[in-house]
């Protein structure tokens, strides 16, 4: 059963150099109280990982724009001016990753995959440094898992059991990421009592969620 | 003619290649507007890779939904029938092959079909997104763009000479200028925009064209 | 949108030597109408991907009694004796996947990978022919993905776009099988309009899905 | 003992390795012996990889649910705060290490925590079903199991000769005899049940025994 924190405890939990998964895409379905709480700690040296690093003032960009992460694997920094210049002046190293396959190895890490072949990349630089593998005369690359110690997720509503439930396209990249953070921290909307969320429309079982966090709080 | 016209005559003409029960993704920019122009009596399912199949019409003005949007970042709606599904999945839909048709804007298109879209070395690199899955998995990939970059160089080459998206991939060419096939024996010239003419389109391509048989008009 | 088909034209579709994905686990969630019409129509030499081969007279196991399966991929078969004696007698040809691995070589399929690595299996016969590769220190089998012309679906209601909602443990591996059949039959209890299954509750979405079945036909 | 006196015994001492909050999934047979014997103010969440957390109690005669059941192919019924999911995304579950213990029975476990639980070569072969991806990804993999065979044979041994499910994946062994638990130096004896002696589980175990400093007695 999860526990119900406030945004600062759960920021409290992230120390420097700690890898976070994000849920989120271009802001929707990001947990803006989580991150807030985050920068009002102002713990530095982060590493991100998340499909697109939203926006200077929305979504998990703030945390860029407030200088608080040294690392980032993203498919997409091209909404969010801060990220690119942080890029530029080197202060910031960003990996960029193809969408499907940044998704599959995070799924890969909480599926307790050791990887996965893609053919997504292939002929491209995104091969570089990458083994390829041919499969029935096909070329794949074998993309490695991405772990992490911490998910932050955005989440609808919960039940006391951490059983989610998202909100139309804010839902995106949350699913996975939450299977894959060892610790998991979802901040929602409401927190209902067992029994309100019907168990066949839970997205995302407890299993995967250790904290709860109010995003009205 | 000017940006809008050309936007619009290509997105006329993209549109004719989509069949009724289609689905489809679209990519951001120029290849939104075939939305515009869906043929009569064809319903297209259009999905976005945020996370649903059934993309409606863009809200009206203080109907927007905070939590839907497009992968452009747009606001949108959906229809009677649509689905939501965690961003994993929906790629699963794209590399599995599982759209008919994804409609991409493009920097360099080739003669083999490599597509170079998402880099220009020394600028500010965005990022690739999606585009190298959708593009890896989709059925038929179409490129949509002007046939000329701003400074009326050719974006129909013979090898791209931009970092890759993809190898081998593109299969239709939509331009302000022409319909282009990508085939094993290299591009076919299908059709030419009725403003213009075969030489000229011959004249304003970099690649080698083979001409078809019957090369049409579309408007 | 799919197409509303009997069970009858359902079973039509399929040819000796075709390949069929069967959702479904010891009877619950399988197509029971689609497997009875494929028994009427007799079409035999049919391989089989199932997680469980069900039981004699229950489920898939039906048209292994009845002798139509010439092979089969499978992870258990000890509730179905008829697949025990006709493995036995050399009639079918069984090979026997982890659990796991099954569902993820189907889901590999369905997404286009070229294959996953899996601790599972490890240092036990299911590596013997396989790819071992090393990933940070620890080895994993390279385990391609299964194909299938077809797949069996059961759910419990569909809308007129073919998206899919189950029922309790009915769902099982059906959601994965309708992910790599290249063609996709579903067996529903009932068939509504648009609109009537949430958006947010859809199970499958109606892309993987060709043809509808009525269960009560 | 009679058979069903071992079984309890066993179900007795393995639930008491359930903590609270705990996730657990419980194999075909004598493991779920255990479910019945949860220790006061313990709530565990127990999984069946089939598509559900949260299984609840056997439902009554004629309250079962025809699509409701478990990995055994028995009637279940679902606790309040269950959730459904269908079988990849629960194996995910098992192979990414989320559940905290699984409970399987055995027919040889041998010094190095090697498991042999699913083929007896020349014998009808069921299939390994989930259990190979069980023992590979949950954190603690617990043997349920009578110490003994029909022949009075060990089942504990120095090296496993039936093929394997898994090598090095079992942490503890529960038998009707003792509790051992599998370390890097080897199996340590760390309780001896009641009824017998230490003498007696050393002399009914071929594999050799580290005897801890203070063996336990439960019962």
């Amino acid at each position: 059963m999860p526990k119900i924190i406030s945004p600062k405890e759960a920021a409290s939990l992230i120390k420097p150099g700690h890898r976070i998964l994000f849920g989120g895409f271009l802001a929707v379905g990001a947990a803006e109280r989580l991150v807030d709480a985050l920068i009002e700690k102002g713990t530095n040296n982060l590493h991100m990982i998340v499909i697109a690093t939203d926006y200077d003032q929305r979504g998990v960009g703030k945390l860029i724009t407030n200088k608080q992460i040294k690392s980032i694997q993203t498919s997409h920094i091209g909404t969010n001016k801060a990220s690119q210049a942080q890029m530029n002046s080197g202060e910031i190293e960003i990996e960029l990753i193809p969408q499907g396959t940044l998704l599959e190895r995070v799924r890969a890490a909480g599926a307790g995959l050791g990887g996965i072949l893609t053919p997504t990349g292939i002929g491209t630089i995104v091969e570089e440094g990458k083994q390829k593998i041919n499969v029935k005369g096909k070329d794949y690359l074998l993309e490695l898992p991405i772990e992490a110690e911490f998910a932050f997720i955005r989440a609808y509503k919960a039940d006391k059991h951490g059983n989610l439930i998202y909100n139309k396209t804010a839902r995106n990249s949350n699913p996975t990421m939450a299977m894959t953070g060892k610790t998991v921290i979802a901040e929602v909307d409401e927190i209902v009592e067992c029994g309100v969320i019907p168990a066949e429309d839970v997205i995302t079982p407890g299993i995967f969620v250790n904290y709860l966090v109010r995003h009205g709080e | 003619m000017d940006r809008k016209e050309k936007r619009k005559l290509i997105g006329k003409r993209v549109a004719q290649e989509m069949k009724d029960g289609d689905f489809v993704n679209l990519g951001i920019g120029m290849p939104t507007e075939s939305a515009n122009h869906i043929p009569e009596g064809v319903t297209v399912y259009f999905q976005s890779e945020n996370g649903i199949m059934g993309v409606g019409a863009t809200p009206e003005k203080g109907q927007e939904d905070q939590n839907l949007i497009n992968a452009g970042g747009g606001f949108i709606t959906e229809i009677q029938g649509a689905s939501y599904f965690d961003s994993c999945l929906s790629f699963a839909i794209i590399r599995g092959g599982h759209l008919d048709m994804t409609v991409l804007g493009a920097l360099q298109v080739d003669e083999e079909g490599n597509l170079a879209n998402w880099m220009i070395p020394g600028k500010l690199v965005p990022g690739m997104g999606g585009a190298m899955d959708l593009v890896s998995g989709t059925k038929k990939v179409v490129i949509s763009m002007e046939h000329c970059d701003k400074k009326g160089n050719s974006k129909i080459l013979k090898k791209c000479n931009l970092p890759l998206t993809a190898q081998k991939v593109v299969n239709l060419i939509v331009t302000d200028m022409a319909v282009i096939e990508v085939t094993a024996e290299g591009l076919v010239l299908k059709e030419v925009a009725e403003w213009t003419s075969v030489e000229d389109v011959v004249k304003a391509t970099d690649a080698n064209l083979i001409l078809s048989n019957k090369i049409k008009v579309f408007k």
